[in-house]
């Protein structure tokens, strides 16, 4: 018998496939993964001490570099706290907004998921096939909010400006084009005998430990349980809308891809019922200059963002700035499940499993 | 036409003659000429397929690809050798420095010798050996050697990942890719390629040999280490695998020597399987190119469509699928002789 | 499965070869921009009154003027504008807060430059520029504007003076005191008034200190022993 | 599990915990103030006994003489939440580690050790996990004195 060592392989931070500056230590016994220690912090831009010096609306374009890729849903999110800090009120017609925007950068971030992962896995084709119909969305975004990747468009109150002409037959179109973009994602990779036999058993996150450690969104979903905040705590007007939670029940890495998939589909479900909904009047309530709330209140409002819950965890002072704004990023505590579902994979299946549990690390370091 | 090159070569040792050569003296001369042409095609070809394969990729992206320099972007091929010529030259401290530095080479050379037995039209080969198939099959599988080289020369955990994958994938690779060629030996019962070309003259081997035909293209495919076998590259996975330390001419080295093996696998494949230089018309030497560039677009094809496959998938199906299956080929076809000769078809 | 999903994939691939590349020809062709669409940040130096809005509404401190007082008037005289755009956000609040739309963005996209310091935009004061503010028309025209603000304030105090004062005062408790003077009282109403328009801080302590020497008499009458909330 | 009463849940704890909570609530939670060394024994009662599975949100406030951990638990999948609070001195910030009731407290733990400085015993790896291992401070303190921009 032939000893054998175990040796390490640093995946990152500077490596194709670590989306963004993610650094895993990969301990190895050959080809097999014993275990994955993750370093983080190399994108941290320490946005909740940032949050202790602005007021509550210049902390607006900040909150859009957390999860740049959804740069809408983070947005979401702190606007919503921070009403919620205040009791403001929204108006109809920008809940309806905030709805399609909202779910046009989830559509926007599964597609960043769907064509790195491509890309991850060598598909190179698939990765231009996914960024070529993101490209539609960011000029949906640039349209409305002036900028293609972080607009920084949903405001305290409201939205910034009323949605442009042109915009309504552009997301139309765009809804009108979902299923035959799934159909090219599904065709070109998810039927591939060598793609399913890349992710089918690889990475496998039970039901059980995807609670203990917190996983929420499409991994969660992946795993059998149909949790999504939209359904489950709806703030704002989710509950209006008709849609499907979908889930998969083997939690490997293929059903994390499938959700998300089917997840495209659904946004493209709520946009269309959100344009045919929207009603006129008012995009903003008015807001004071200075926003202070009451001193030593404190609100945890959480969102589905298209990684998982979002949670804003703010506490104020009564001043005009938050005395402490805490992000609970779904990449940063889904990426602790890495290390589990990675023992006992080869190699190759680290990359696949960073791809498919899709972390951002704008958000998971801040 | 079709006669064009060897009039040429004709007239040359002929001239040569003329001058007070040996008649001996000048067969080696010609040798020679016929290598510096092989060389100097090589390399054009190269220029033309690199440029080739980033639009043929492009297209099926939806993208443009290279069209900045000169007509349709052709001179972008050019502009990076030129790029890559003058790039600093990196041999990192750590590294072995003799085989890091020979390993490109190595490669380059194994590759070039491949075309020594290809048939590039009638009667034009640079030698006629009688085992051609079994010399390019063996030459071939060299291109191993050079991968490791540069995988355990650069003392790098990528490199010598990339290359141990290398090693493995084209080791188990190497012997379905012999075995599908043998039931091509069985009928012609001859390992020259001339011969096996001259054989197909009524029906292409790819007719009556389908299985071995597939099969061979899946393993020349991971000979070449193209996607979706592209193991030691694996930029996504190994950062570029055996050839993450190399840098400019030495990283183009390995760049140029993958196609040329790509040009030379292919044209085996058309000589082998789809009649070699034959067909109506144009010039036999024309044939030959057409066919080889079709069998390297459809390489292309599959490499920019499908996704990289594991190595572990990779192995398993080399020696649960491939080798059984062209093992099978080679039984059928012995049966198949057997059964003609019985009949009395031959 | 067995191969189907390959030749699917190889079919859709296919497909794509022969349909019409999406790439944008830049910087040969430009791209089509929206019209909202965020490039550069520009400023327009004789429409700035120097307000400050801009200033602290950017999350990133990339504004900042230079200013000098006037001589006569209260309003100050801008001197430089500086942007330094290297750590814009391009968020707009900028934009969206100025009350003469002296900035706004265009559609220039390119903005990189060779060093770190041609970033930096500074908009200097142009020449010739003093005449045009400070000439006697224009002073009289302020101050014909002045009074006319002046008698809206009064007016407004005059209807509603718990509003006016809240604003004025913040936090203050006991506003009740002044606004029911100022309703009582019409030169002590306009005293204010002319205070609001005029320096706000003035008012501010005016206003205190009404309600302090309120404050004091009434405290003194409670303990004089004729009842009333000590409170207050 | 027989059907969950957030009232009937408040009194149960109350009773057994005594002095030790205090009961409260805002807008949005209620609030249970637990004493630091009762953390551990609170947090396996609600999750075992009544299914608070999903720790949502784990965070930290500075308030001067105290630190404030601040728990947001809630329940996969029907939605019910709770916020469990929890105080430690300045002085000895140290407190027990979650890791073995939910481990997804890991990470989220030493965020908190990492950017506010509290220990947490027993805490299996606790190292920096955001800013760099040679860093000095932590920066989420509020006498953390802040570099300017250069």
């Amino acid at each position: 018998m032939l000893e054998s060592d175990i040796y390490t392989v640093n995946v990152g931070p500077i490596h194709p496939s670590t989306h963004g500056g993610l650094h895993a230590e990969a301990i190895m016994d050959g080809e097999i993964i014993e275990n994955v220690i993750v370093h983080l912090g190399y994108v941290h831009r320490s946005v909740e001490k940032i949050a202790e010096g602005k007021t509550y609306q210049q902390y607006v374009p900040y909150t859009a570099r957390l999860d740049y890729l959804a740069t809408n849903l983070p947005v979401l999110g702190y606007c919503q706290a921070v009403e919620k800090l205040l009791g403001i009120e929204v108006p109809e017609r920008a809940q309806y907004i905030r709805v399609i925007m909202a779910e046009l950068s989830r559509i926007a971030s599964h597609q960043i998921a769907i064509s790195a992962t491509g890309i991850d896995l060598g598909a190179t084709t698939g990765l231009m096939y996914g960024m070529r119909d993101r490209e539609r969305i960011m000029n949906i975004f640039e349209m409305t909010g002036g900028q293609r990747l972080l607009s920084s468009y949903i405001r305290i109150g409201g939205v910034a400006a009323d949605i442009p002409d042109g915009f309504i037959p552009a997301v139309m179109s765009l809804v009108q084009d979902i299923p035959g973009m799934m159909d090219e994602y599904n065709g070109l990779m998810t039927g591939n005998e060598i793609w399913a036999a890349r992710m089918q058993g690889v990475g496998i996150l039970t039901p059980e430990t995807a609670i203990q450690y917190g996983v929420t969104g499409p991994n969660l979903r992946a795993s059998g349980i149909a949790y999504d905040l939209r359904r489950a705590e709806p703030d704002g007007i989710y509950h209006r809308f008709e849609f499907d939670i979908p889930t998969r029940n083997g939690g490997d890495s293929l059903d994390r891809w499938q959700v998300r998939i089917d997840e495209i589909g659904e946004s493209g479900r709520i946009i269309e019922q959100a344009l045919e909904g929207m009603p006129n009047g008012e995009i903003s309530t008015r807001v004071p200059k200075v926003l202070k709330p009451e001193p030593g209140k404190e609100v945890y409002h959480r969102i589905e963002s298209a990684k998982g819950e979002l949670g804003y965890y703010i506490v104020s002072d009564g001043s005009s700035k938050p005395y402490r704004l805490h992000v609970r990023a779904p990449s940063f505590i889904n990426l602790m499940v890495l290390p589990v579902i990675c023992r006992g994979g080869v190699f190759q299946d680290l990359i696949t499993n960073i791809a498919t549990l899709d972390p951002i690390l704008g958000e998971s370091d801040r | 036409m079709e006669p064009l090159f060897i009039n040429l070569a004709e007239a040359f040792t002929g001239w040569m003659i003329s001058l007070g050569l040996d008649p001996g003296w000048a067969e080696a001369v010609l040798l020679v000429v016929k290598w510096i042409i092989v060389v100097t095609i090589i390399t054009v070809n190269i220029i033309i397929l690199i440029w080739l394969e980033r639009k043929v990729s492009a297209f099926f992206q939806e993208r443009l690809g290279p069209n900045r320099l000169g007509p349709f972007g052709i001179f972008q091929t050019i502009a990076d050798a030129i790029k890559l010529l003058t790039k600093e030259d990196i041999v990192p401290s750590a590294a072995d420095k003799l085989i890091f530095k020979t390993a490109p080479m190595f490669f380059i050379v194994v590759a070039v010798m491949l075309y020594t037995v290809i048939p590039m039209g009638k009667g034009m080969q640079v030698i006629n050996l009688n085992v051609g198939l079994l010399f390019f099959i063996s030459v071939g599988s060299l291109s191993t050697i050079a991968l490791l080289m540069a995988g355990w020369g650069s003392n790098n955990k990528w490199s010598l990942m990339g290359a141990v994958r290398s090693v493995a994938q084209m080791v188990s690779y190497a012997i379905p890719l012999a075995f599908s060629l043998l039931g091509v030996v069985m009928i012609t019962g001859s390992l020259n390629l001339q011969d096996i070309v001259l054989a197909q003259d009524k029906w292409w081997f790819v007719i009556l040999q389908p299985i071995a035909f597939i099969t061979y293209f899946i393993a020349a495919t991971a000979e070449l280490n193209r996607g979706p076998f592209d193991m030691p590259e694996a930029e996504q996975e190994l950062t570029g695998g055996a050839y993450t330390e190399y840098t400019g001419m030495r990283w183009a080295l390995f760049f140029l020597a993958e196609y040329t093996n790509l040009v030379a696998v292919s044209a085996l494949m058309a000589t082998v399987f789809l009649g070699g230089w034959q067909g109506p018309w144009l010039p036999s030497w024309l044939w030959i190119i057409i066919k080889t560039y079709a069998i390297i677009l459809v390489f292309f094809w599959v490499k920019w469509t499908f996704p990289r496959i594991r190595m572990d998938h990779l192995m398993s199906f080399s020696w649960k699928v491939l080798v059984p299956v062209s093992l099978g080929n080679i039984l059928l076809t012995g049966a198949g002789i057997y059964f003609c000769r019985w009949m009395g078809w031959c | 499965m067995n191969g189907q999903g390959l030749i699917k994939g190889l079919a859709i691939t296919l497909k794509h070869f022969f349909q019409k590349e999406i790439t944008e020809q830049y910087p040969d062709v430009m791209p089509e921009l929206a019209p909202r669409f965020r490039g550069c940040l520009r400023f327009e130096f004789e429409k700035c009154i120097a307000c400050g809005i801009c200033v602290n509404s950017c999350p990133n401190d990339v504004l900042s003027f230079e200013t000098e007082k006037r001589d006569k008037s209260k309003k100050k005289k801008l001197l430089s504008y500086t942007i330094d755009f290297q750590y814009c956000m391009f968020c707009n609040l900028c934009v969206e807060g100025c009350p003469t739309s002296c900035l706004s963005f265009d559609h220039d996209f390119e903005l990189s430059q060779f060093k770190r310091e041609d970033i930096k935009m500074i908009y200097l004061r142009p020449e010739g520029l003093d005449e045009a503010q400070d000439s006697p028309a224009d002073q009289e025209e302020q101050k014909d504007k002045e009074q006319k603000q002046i008698a809206a304030m009064l007016k407004a105090l005059q209807k509603s003076p718990q509003k006016v004062l809240s604003k004025l005062l913040e936090g203050e408790e006991d506003i009740n005191i002044l606004s029911e003077l100022i309703q009582s009282d019409q030169k002590t109403a306009g005293k204010i008034a002319e205070l609001i328009v005029k320096d706000k801080e003035k008012a501010v302590k005016v206003a205190t200190g009404f309600i302090n020497k309120d404050r004091k008499n009434r405290a003194q009458k409670g303990e004089n022993g004729e009842g009333g909330d000590k409170d207050v | 599990m027989q059907e969950f009463n957030l009232e009937l849940m408040i009194k149960e704890l109350e009773v057994l915990m005594g002095d030790k909570l205090r009961i409260g609530s805002d807008q949005f939670f209620a609030v249970l103030n637990i004493e630091s060394n009762m953390l551990t024994v609170l947090m396996t009662k609600l999750r075992d006994e009544y299914g608070f599975n999903h720790l949502a949100n784990l965070s930290s406030v500075d308030y001067g003489e105290e630190f404030e951990l601040v728990y947001h638990l809630y329940s996969i999948p029907d939605n019910k939440k709770l916020l469990v609070k929890t105080r430690v001195p300045r002085t000895s910030a140290e407190l027990d580690s979650l890791i073995t009731i939910w481990p997804t407290a890991d990470w989220q733990e030493r965020e908190v050790y990492d950017l506010m400085g509290i220990k947490f015993k027993a805490h299996p790896n606790l190292i920096r996990v955001l800013l760099p291992e040679d860093f000095e401070g932590h920066p989420l303190r509020k006498d953390f004195v802040m570099g300017g921009r250069s």
